[in-house]
């Protein structure tokens, strides 16, 4: 559908193996669809890639602001790609706010794409220009493509019967065909995308296309400056599989539904109140209630930990999901779900605090809510997710300990990770072992904390079943025979029982591996979370000058794999890199007095592999 | 379990803990017999409640039960039936479990109208803490919070029920045991959030509190039992009862006989009407009865019997292996 | 700062960051004008607000501010009273931040009566969060959270707070100034809790969802504006009033000179009567207006003025070393 | 006003330095009442003393039932008592259900003091007994006194013109009296206190006057059984000064008073929501208004620390009260004060749990949540009370830091240091240092999170103050202007200012003192709170023995003294007796990686003194 003529240049295409590109504009100029649909047919050209969506606080910010400034950003490659990158080979900046908030993260020489229409005083002002840095020679270390994107967006959709309003709206197509050309990726994807989102409008969806295939055919025809150059990144070389990209949110709650099939449980309840950045997850599951799950969006934080409860002493899984304020409205839930020995799988999307703190903002700080923030001695499993994709297998993962051992498990994934996408391989969920549940249906010898010698988890009696009606509360109950009990023995025997119980799933999970290098050596670099990728690309930097460093990545957060201690005393130092003030570096500190060292960044923002880099450097001079 | 049970057949085996002489041991009793006389059984029967005396309540009754937390129960109780609509749930909370803390959850529950009872024991006090006034505390309790009276005006349960959204608003005396096995009966039936007010005498901490309308020698002139369809009349013998006062939306007793006022005068009881209801909730003895029974039933569909139909709705069993495929793919060999 | 203050003076020097076109704009601007209207100081008045879209107000606003946490101004707002009733307190909140999980302060606050202008930004949805349903969503609304439509019965936010016992409830549309501006002042004057509903129009996830009644073309015959001791008369050249359906508790449109209808007929707002005001608050359109303006107003001892009652009549400075040996003593030589 | 004529007994009197006793009957059997009056006489006879009171979880459970048990225990002595004691060495048991729940605790060959007219079959049986056991010889290691309380008690009141009821509930002051007699105390304070308390039924307060007297002078009259012994307990050797009884609540609520002062500040607003064991301090405060104390009985535990927050904001001491489960959900709340750096005091009276748990049993298990149970980086300081005297002045401290450092404070209480009481010497509260705030006033240069450089604190600016207009919340804001701000660099520079702020309070206490024993050893026992006492004399016995022990107990929990890791490096083990499952020893692991040893009891009772004897003996061994 290209719009022909003109003499096609032969642009001579230099092979790269990476590529770090964003788009930035207004939160009105759909810079997220954007880039969205430039990773769509990244991941169809066959490269690895990662993503970072980086939105603003307010919903629709002034036109023109530097705070309603909304970025897409894609790391794509030839090779592994594991983080969304440190530095930009491309800025698509569609005004002067975008320029002026993204700029120095635009590599020395990077390529800087703009809008000159966008670029008039009243916006030059609003972004803090005192002169045009278009003219002044401010982006001389740059390779400046500007464009008037606007016009020749204009110019593609004229023939089409829409409004100015919506043919304005088109500059993004015209600004993704121009990116496509530049690295030399389909536009069919996008094409379908568009026709089927605009089925009813017709009209915009052809002139959308239009703008699209004029921006690309800009690239390919107009005479552009000798320095914009043209690229091409080889495939990545993955495993044979079926592929998609996927978003920590979509994994997260396609785990749980997984998790509900392996434990061969009827239904679902997922309750919850919106937050950022955890609402997705609601959002999503809210679709899917064919599988078997129902939503819940409750008055409250409380009200939704305590519906989950409810479902779950009715025979349910119950689930709920927020976000650290929301979590630390749980506490008092989570302590009845301990008390009373109930499943249930509690999702915190972690985003920067203390308090409202930056919503928007991604964090890794309330590890030690999660392990250690409640009343009383209340132990319960912790895990945390790596990657977007692992955010499945994580979630999983939560459903089978939650119904094993009959206890509330804390899941810890972040704002990074629940708006991040990258490829993933469609896993065979036929072949993934199951975990039923088996409730309990014999009246004899019944009481309802009767205990699996092996797990110490309680029976499981669902309301319904003759012959097991019981009753169970928030006090202390005795150990043989589920009565209320102020006995001073039974209270220290519960008490012990519970974190016996709790203790006792490190007998359960794999052993903890060293995700990259030897199991010993001068250096380990240890983390857990979202910071895996860029944890992983620095050690791999590090040991590429011939250092013996590991990464190794904590899922298992509580109980610590019984082997963990062992291991880390195999190695000099320990670095323990944390997007917080220093959390699981005190846990380890504390649990195998070894000096680790904490390497803390709490800017909101994902860390940079460069700066890893140094720091791990640092320790080995 | 399907032969009917009697009441001594839902009392569980644990010892009732009550302070002797409390008005809980009657309303146990009231909730027993009504349990037996709807055929109820033990197994698809759950009583859920917050913290409190009264929410000491499940362990006391053989079915299925869940002493939550304070306050939490609605929420609770929401989470039972949106795992398993066919469990016949019973709230049991109190005038600080359940309008103080758990105010909220309470408005929450009745807007969304999930199909449970909740009987609110209203002692106006907090009973387990020692005597602390409450929200339906009248202004000026003396308690040991409020050594020299508690300012702020109480709330009324069954006008916070009813501006709620509340579809069955029912109020009845704990020791008065056919009237209140009636208001539950009726709240059983009521498909939908029943919200049943129940007067109860804490001896300890706020003895007689309702004795203004429930002492015996009183009983009959400061109680008004509304019937549907039935004129609003009260007193022994019936002597009196209410009307409107012409052109104004208020009510004010009369006498039959009196000032030529005939039965035809008096107001007729209307369930289905907020309104009607609002103004009888709000009498207050002595210069009115105190109104007892279904002050107001309006029904409509209950929460969880919408969700399971658009869960119905939703299809088929979802496979799996597509969802996870659904959207671009594309295939690495 | 005694020389009273235009509308501008009590903008704060931070950009305004609601999405173009919000009604928020059109509230902070009405807010601005009653300020200056009724003669307020930056340093005495004070903004308190929970979280969402609307609790961002306090920024914009060039008093004193406090954006708290979601749902909770109620209990800070009391807070900030009960330090120091001098202050002249404002709460800004939302129908998620003052319905949802604000409910229950909010009842509490409305009941204790604490002197607070309450204004809630109804704007039928969770605009911070990006569009989910709220509990003042009309059943069947579309939303991230229910793509199938919400099922759960709105609720009324008058009707819940005169169920809540306010004793100022109102009710106004964010871009109608002159309107707002009146019913603000009032709630100004009113000592104690005032409650006012502002219908706020989101324009990025609901927008037009009031349309029904605020669209100009039909504003005037679907807005009812009531004024105490007024016959209660709407649209355009006011030909149409309500009235009671004889003997019953029920209103009816009915148009003068119709049906042998007079003036004398049509019913006169009371803003004293709660029943009345809760009848005015369940009208729906298109068969009914919307009842806008003061529909109940009946002051009473604010909460915060019998505090400092008790504290008065607790008398003269406290003497620490006599508190201590207040009681048995022994000395040790 | 002793009953005359029989010929008084004169009973070699043996001298004793300790005595336990126990009163334990009925709810309605006024045991706590009876406990205090001996509490006061034992006082007032110049002992040293400490006591433990003991109610059930039920209001008024049905008469004579075990659970239905409620005990008064007091121990005193001529030489220091730190604790309640390990042993009873007389128990007094009212009916059949006391003398079951008790009679473990006491000392073979201990004095067991019975009513028999309560041993009646139906007591016998709810109380468990098969046989009598003041016949069948089950009592044969401990001093029977069996007496008929009942009918002397009736006979003494005879006389008075008194119901049957109140009669019959004259027997606790019979008791009472007996008691007096056997430990050679005094009456006439009892006797001061009956007539004020019955000022409005004269012929009650004669009758119980008659009955304490009747009791009093069984002992000195009748033939009691040679093996029932009389003593005398000299006085302690105390400080010199004002004395009182003091219980942990009473000292809280004080010392919040004495805060306030010091602080210079008008008023506190108190809000709470009631809870077992703090509502006490609510109900203290209560009356105290003419202190400047407004207290605020608030729908929940979140609208409380959200008045108390607003108060605060508004200039006025905000403080709020409660237990574990109360704390939870005081989570969120407590964010909201340390991102506005707001001054707040919350009162955190421990109970055991989780969840609901045992509401009157105490317990130490809210550590971790107040150090650490918060999402996000959130620090803030923790002290806590060793005893019910201390507990003025750590309220009084707490008020210190809050106001200084701008910051909240969590004081950690419990259950046992809540209900117990204990000699208190009366501060000169007009030698007491102030700590005046100083409010901002000057809008020269003015803004909201302007610091003191060497607190870090910031300004404190009052609502009401011309010219320093400003607005605060929980979203993240600038460091050198307030404002709202997402920047990366910033957030990173607040949250170091933060931690840094509550670091630096470390600068501000003393340094960590060894309560006992030498600052270097074989074996360094470290507790906190209420255990003082068991520590501290276990300690002592084992030192007797010649080994080096010493015991630290430790008030600022966080952050911690600045000494403390140094001076824990001098012992070669640590032992950390908690009533937990292990939480300090978990902080000081992490803190300065030396192998601290947990000695745990969570049974919802407090140390028994010969526990940890033979616990550090074993560790010595
Ligand atoms: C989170 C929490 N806050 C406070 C309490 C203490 N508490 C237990 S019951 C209760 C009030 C009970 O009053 P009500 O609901 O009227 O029950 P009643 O005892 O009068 O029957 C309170 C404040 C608690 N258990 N949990
Ligand atoms: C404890 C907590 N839960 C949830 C949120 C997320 N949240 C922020 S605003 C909001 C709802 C706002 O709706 P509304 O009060 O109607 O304000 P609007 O944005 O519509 O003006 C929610 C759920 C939060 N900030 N804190
Ligand atoms: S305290 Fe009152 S409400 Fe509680 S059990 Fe006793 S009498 Fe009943
Ligand atoms: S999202 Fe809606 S409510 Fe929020 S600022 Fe935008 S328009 Fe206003
Ligand atoms: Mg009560
Ligand atoms: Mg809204």
């Amino acid at each position: 559908m290209a719009t022909a003529s003109p003499p096609v240049r032969q642009v001579p295409r230099e092979e790269r193996e990476q590529a770090v590109i964003r788009f930035a504009g207004d939160s009105g100029d759909g810079m997220q669809i954007t880039g969205s649909q430039f990773t769509l047919e990244t991941a169809l050209a066959g490269n690895d890639l990662a993503t970072f969506p980086d939105y603003p606080a307010e919903i629709r910010a002034p036109a023109g602001t530097t705070f309603g400034v909304s970025a897409f950003q894609i790391h794509f490659g030839a090779t592994d790609v594991l983080t969304a990158g440190d530095e930009l080979d491309v800025l698509v900046a569609m005004n002067p706010a975008a320029l002026a908030v993204n700029l120095n993260d635009v590599r020395p020489g990077g390529t800087v794409v703009v809008d000159t229409a966008a670029f008039t005083e009243r916006n030059l002002a609003k972004a803090g220009y005192e002169k045009n840095p278009l003219d002044d020679g401010s982006l001389a270390s740059y390779q400046v493509l500007a464009v008037d994107i606007t016009r020749l967006t204009g110019e593609a959709v004229k023939g089409f019967a829409i409004t100015s309003r919506d043919a304005h709206r088109c500059r993004n197509m015209w600004a993704l065909g121009l990116m496509l050309w530049m690295y030399d990726r389909e536009r069919q994807a996008t094409i379908d995308w568009l026709t089927r989102k605009f089925s009813g409008e017709p009209e915009i969806a052809r002139a959308n296309v239009a703008a699209l295939n004029a921006g690309h055919a800009f690239g390919e025809t107009a005479e552009l400056p000798n320095h914009i150059g043209a690229f091409t990144v080889a495939p990545h070389q993955s495993t044979p599989g079926t592929y998609r990209t996927v978003s920590g949110t979509e994994a997260i709650a396609w785990g749980l539904i997984a998790g509900l099939r392996a434990a061969q449980l009827r239904r679902m309840v997922f309750a919850s109140y919106p937050i950022t950045p955890a609402s997705g997850i609601l959002h999503t599951l809210a679709g899917l209630k064919s599988f078997g799950v129902v939503t819940f969006q409750a008055e409250d934080e409380i009200a939704a930990i305590c519906a989950a409860i409810g479902a779950s002493y009715a025979g349910a899984l119950g689930v709920t999901s927020s976000s650290g304020p929301g979590i630390a409205l749980k506490t008092e839930g989570l302590g009845l779900a301990i008390a009373t020995e109930l499943p249930l799988v509690v999702i915190d999307s972690q985003r920067a605090g203390p308090s409202t703190g930056m919503p928007t903002k991604t964090e890794q700080s309330d590890l030690f809510q999660a392990v250690l923030g409640r009343n009383a001695d209340a132990p319960l499993p912790v895990i945390a997710a790596a990657t977007p994709g692992d955010c499945f297998e994580v979630a999983r993962e939560a459903v089978r300990l939650a119904t094993r051992y009959m206890t509330p498990v804390i899941v810890l994934s972040d704002g990074y990770l629940a708006n991040a996408a990258e490829p993933w391989r469609i896993p065979e969920v036929a072949s993934l072992p199951d975990f039923p549940v088996r409730f309990r249906a014999d009246p004899q010898g019944f009481h309802p904390f009767l205990r699996d010698p092996t797990t110490l988890a309680r029976v499981w009696a669902r309301p319904g079943t003759p012959g097991l009606e019981h009753r169970i509360g928030g006090l202390e109950r005795a150990y043989d025979s589920g009565h209320i009990s102020y006995d001073p023995d039974n209270h220290e025997q519960m008490t012990r029982t519970r974190a016996a119980k709790i203790a006792g799933i490190a007998k359960d999970i794999p052993l903890q591996a060293v995700s990259l290098g030897e199991p010993a050596g001068a250096l380990a670099v240890v983390g857990w979370g979202s910071t895996y990728g860029a944890l992983h690309q620095a050690v791999k930097q590090v040991r590429a000058q011939g250092h013996a460093v590991s990464h190794i990545h904590i899922r298992y957060l509580a109980p610590f794999p019984r082997n963990l201690g062992d291991l880390l005393r195999r190695f000099e130092h320990v670095l323990v890199p944390e997007l917080n003030n220093g959390q699981l570096v005190q846990l380890l500190r504390a649990a195998y007095l070894i000096p680790a060292e904490g390497l803390n960044q709490v800017s909101g923002k994902p860390f940079k592999v460069s700066r890893l880099v140094s720091a791990i450097e640092e320790r080995l001079a | 379990m399907t032969a009917t049970l009697a009441p001594k057949d839902f009392a569980s085996d644990q010892e009732v803990r009550w302070c002797p002489g409390c008005g809980d041991y009657a309303i146990l009793k009231a909730v027993q017999k009504t349990l037996a006389d709807v055929g109820a059984t033990t197994e698809r029967t759950v009583f859920v409640s917050g913290i409190g005396c009264s929410s000491r309540f499940p362990y006391y009754v053989a079915t299925y039960g869940f002493h939550t937390i304070h306050g939490r129960a609605p929420a609770v109780a929401t989470g039972v039936k949106l795992a398993n609509p066919e469990l016949d749930v019973w709230l049991v909370t109190g005038d600080g479990d359940g309008l103080s803390i758990g105010g909220n959850h309470l408005l929450h529950v009745l807007r969304r109208n999930v199909d449970l009872q909740i009987i609110l024991f209203n002692n106006e006090i907090y009973g387990l803490t020692k005597g602390q006034y409450s929200p339906t505390s009248r202004r000026g309790t003396h308690s040991p919070s409020t050594p020299s009276g508690s300012l702020d005006s109480p709330v009324s349960p069954c006008a916070f029920a009813l501006g709620a959204g509340g579809r069955f608003v029912a109020r009845a005396v704990d020791t008065q045991q056919a009237p209140l096995v009636d208001v539950l009966k009726r709240a059983h039936a009521h498909h939908g959030a029943s919200f049943v007010e129940v007067f109860q005498n804490c001896v300890v901490y706020n003895d007689g509190v309702f004795d203004a309308f429930t002492e015996k020698s009183v009983a009959a002139e400061q109680q008004l039992h509304v019937v549907h369809g039935q004129p609003l009349r009260f007193g022994k013998d019936q002597p009196r009862g209410l009307r409107v006062v012409p052109g104004k939306f208020e009510l004010e007793v009369v006498t039959l006989g009196e000032r030529g006022i005939s039965e035809a005068d008096l107001l007729v009881h209307d369930e289905t009407n907020r309104t009607l209801a609002s103004l009888l909730a709000a009498l207050q003895p002595p210069a009115f009865p105190m109104a007892l029974g279904v002050l107001y039933c309006d029904p409509t569909t209950p929460y969880e019997r919408d969700v399971e139909a658009q869960m119905a709705a939703a299809g088929p069993k979802g496979e799996l292996t597509e969802l996870l495929k659904k959207g671009r793919t594309w295939q690495v060999s």
